[in-house]
């Protein structure tokens, strides 16, 4: 280990946050500029299936709400890009490799968004599990990364409450079909949700490293545990069901027991086959070809008024 | 005609056109030419519906007191149980987003209009539309500052985008006109000090226009030209329905389910 | 499962695949690239629709007879008044239209299996079923001898038709492996000797397309490529949505009437 | 007159058909190009307002019943762009002359269908004055021409009944929402449909020379009348109203009497003004813009195919 190495590290256990201008190892940096990319790019494709339901949400309460978070997710989005770009990345470069599929987005948001209920399941779950994931990583040891984190999870818990409100409005005062729209979101979401913390720790060959540079702080397993530990009781509250027949509360571990995660179609998806990854990629790569002579234009009449300034 | 009558019928036209504009520009997320811009699309959707909402939020309170047609419906009847016919949006705001420029032709030239009507309905003799005016004149602003950004941007951009916002601004100029025709309902108002003057604002308006589009590089179409109308009779371009028939599903499908 | 159950589930995914696929190519009319393109895609848009409500038609007679689940309700109510999770249509069919190549890429999937399909339900022991069947392959021998010619012609036409043309294959070629998955519906009526063999249709979809591709100098994706699935539990894509909020607005906005 | 004119003007009165390949005079031919080319065109453009609704038909009946009016309409215009061929001229050249603005179709096609009702009253009233125009024309002078209405009134009267059963159906068993509908749209279409006769004859220029060459055998204004005295009564039996406070029954003329057209709107509509006129042609250019390269293709393929014949 070089002596800059060993600085970083005592840094890093020291709980001593690493900012940009500071040394840091080339492997810490790809993999940061890896992770935050990928929790950048999830911000943006999870708009999608929110504005699959925007235009068609039921008052004004209930679309200004969705907006809203469509909203908070772009604002999360671009202050992740700002946070990777001090790491000396660049946006373009990122997103171009998004859209090649050289780099990932959470494989949740190739899911479809079948019915309003999902409005609300993916409020409570999917972003009940992303703040589970982002709570820990407040604490990540990159300083711009850390304070995004603390910013963005206090938005996220608001979405997550908001989400389970729909829920909880349409078991408690809906009809016999809302109810059964709200079950059959959870039962569509319910798997995807728990596959977003990723394989188990003994398939992620990558996680002792980011353990050690603090980057994770949690292994993928003990924040599925938690995730479903404070999951099961609202589910219970809103009077549903998992489709788990193994979730159980385990009195000796404190925890509960679940069911084993189907990871073929974890893979399936992640490998680009899920039912949405070519709509979601095809949606963004179009927004951005389409808008090229607009951004062209945009630069234009800005080199024009930068002369006209320069002449007068 | 009934003061009251005259009120809930403008409050409506008001709601309608903020809505509707709101909608499509709903249409663009995830479909705009940079992420800045989707969510400044965004912003302006939210400041759009929520002024809507406030607008026939009052206009359900004005039918309920005065016990006239539209009584006991909440403003969420009226947005998304209220057919094509009934609706009073301008016509210019129902039209397809198109490409960028289209779409920003469509809100600068509802912008500057929305911006003199604002700035005039703030000093409205009735304080509950003076106080909903000047709330949604601060996010108007910053939408007109914005659209007349984009408006010299593209219009002295790239030859490419010169052509674009030309064609923009000379496709939807003939629904510009409609704004600015007053009937019965805008007189009455008018006169009673709670309206505003629509020949005013043409004029505001029109200077507005025309100083931009000539900075912008662009020729801008004569106030003369033929001018569709008839929104404020429901007459409505054919794509309205389509529009209505996606915003108002689920209240449709489930009729009085609670969301 | 009784019998009728699988029967009314059964009808119900033939009258939805063929619903839907015509839906779609109603959009068309007025969008087609001549004028007798336009009156082709009319005419087997009439023929699915058609044969949706024989299908329905029966589904509904079916469901009265056994008092199961959907008894009382005609084919309209069918139609017009089931949800996205209810509709059983495959995923192919409500997939946009996009360019003709897509439009006519998505056709001839679905042309040879409605093809070998129909001709094995002919000479199904429902007769019911074996009559529409037969009614409707008369009609699907010329929907598929058209869209045979346009492969042909886009795929073997100029440089820019056969990337078109071959994209489109690809891009569809995920949806067409739901086509041939078979659940206890698909066994239980294919055992009573009602419904048709799957694994054999598969059999002879493959050959024909292989052919067909080859002559249209396209390359025929593989078989065993991942394949989307989920329509026989109403598992659909995003796009089927707006479609339904479109198709089924007048019986949503109206309950009851009688049009 | 020269010999040729005076035989064919001797054959017209005798009221012997003229056919393709008889002499005729350079402007009995350049007028029936354009009054058979503006009858195609608007057979396609009329398919549009219907295409409308055809996606948000309320049952299979209607469905089903639309498509196949659209149909026929598309079937009309192909028969009489071919009688129009018989006369040399060229189809696309002629479409192209519509997309350019340079030829119109009939106004009617530029007023909005804005509800369900307007495919009742489109059949009943559009489709009723274009019969009323195409009986007479049955007995037009040109052969082609005269064939083609034969086939086509028969198709028209038929979509003429069934879009008076729509609204008759709406007004016997509609709830009052439904009637108001009828009623809204009878109210939106008759003054269009009164203008569908063309001009008062005094403002006609050309009729008297397309009277003597039998291409028109019924002024304007007598085929308005003709009409106005068919669709009373049954606007009548529907239980509805005209929107024309002058429409009465004059005992002494045994005709209606009714009120004047305002011609500034039918000049504005020909001139481009009528709400559709853009996007009807709009929708036209768009189609066959976006089928060059599939029409291209079609004859690269078809050339091939012949060169492999050739070598075969």
């Amino acid at each position: 280990m070089s002596p800059e190495e060993r600085a970083f590290q005592e840094k890093i256990d020291a709980e001593i946050k690493i900012e940009p201008k500071n040394w840091m190892p080339e492997g810490y940096r790809r993999t940061l500029i890896r992770q935050i990319s990928q929790h950048a790019h999830s911000e943006i494709v999870g708009m999608l299936p929110e504005k699959n339901w925007l235009t068609r949400a039921p008052n004004f309460k209930r679309k200004l709400q969705l907006l809203a978070k469509i909203q908070d997710e772009g604002g999360h989005g671009l202050y992740l890009y700002s946070a990777m770009e001090t790491l000396g990345a660049d946006r373009d470069e990122e997103v171009a490799k998004l859209h090649s599929g050289e780099v990932k987005y959470s494989s949740i948001f190739n899911y479809p968004a079948l019915s309003w209920a999902d409005m609300g399941t993916i409020g409570w779950l999917v972003d009940g599990a992303a703040i589970v994931n982002q709570v820990v990583l407040q604490r990540t040891s990159y300083g711009p990364y850390s304070r995004a984190m603390i910013r963005i999870c206090k938005e996220e818990s608001f979405h997550q409450r908001q989400g389970y409100q729909i829920l909880l409005h349409m078991m408690q005062n809906g009809t016999d079909e809302q109810k059964a729209m709200v079950q059959d979101s959870i039962n569509r979401f319910w798997w995807p949700a728990m596959m977003m913390f990723g394989p188990h720790d003994s398939d992620s060959p990558n996680s002792a490293q980011s353990m050690a540079w603090k980057i994770k702080r949690m292994s993928n397993d003990d924040l599925r545990q938690r995730f479903i530990d404070q999951t099961v009781p609202q589910l219970e509250f809103l009077g549903c069901t998992a489709p788990d027949p193994d979730l159980k509360w385990n009195e000796t571990r404190g925890h509960y027991d679940f069911g084993e995660i189907d990871w073929t179609e974890f893979y399936d998806v992640v490998k680009g086959n899920g039912p949405c990854n070519r709509d979601r990629l095809r949606t963004r790569r179009k927004a951005i070809e389409e808008g090229t002579w607009v951004r062209e234009a945009a630069s234009a009449y800005a080199a024009k008024q930068k002369q006209k300034n320069a002449a007068a | 005609m009934t003061q009251n009558q005259a009120l809930f019928e403008y409050l409506l036209r008001l709601g309608d056109s903020d809505l509707i504009l709101g909608q499509r520009l709903c249409e663009l997320v995830g479909n705009a030419p940079a992420l800045e811009e989707e969510m400044a699309i965004g912003n302006v959707a939210l400041d759009l519906i929520g002024q809507a909402r406030s607008w026939m939020t009052l206009a359900a309170e004005v039918a309920s007191a005065a016990e006239i047609e539209g009584a006991g419906r909440s403003a969420d009847d009226l947005a998304f149980t209220r057919d094509e016919r009934a609706y009073r949006n301008l016509l210019i705001v129902e039209q397809a987003n198109g490409n960028f420029a289209d779409t920003m032709a469509r809100q600068y030239l509802f912008d500057v209009w929305h911006f003199h009507l604002l700035s005039a309905l703030s000093g409205s003799a009735d304080e509950r539309i003076a106080a909903i005016a000047a709330k949604g004149l601060k996010e108007v602003i910053y939408h007109l500052r914005r659209s007349s950004a984009w408006i010299k941007r593209l219009g002295d951009g790239t030859e490419e985008s010169h052509a674009k916002m030309q064609d923009a601004i000379d496709e939807i100029w003939t629904y510009s006109g409609e704004m600015f025709i007053a009937d019965e309902v805008d007189s009455l108002l008018a006169d009673a000090g709670i309206g505003a003057d629509l020949n005013q604002l043409r004029s505001l308006w029109q200077a507005d226009v025309q100083a931009l589009l000539a900075e912008a590089t662009l020729n801008c179409p004569s106030m003369d030209e033929y001018m569709q109308r008839g929104s404020k009779q429901g007459l409505h371009t054919e794509q309205l329905g389509f529009l209505l028939a996606e915003m108002q599903f689920l209240p449709r499908a489930y009729p009085g389910a609670s969301w």
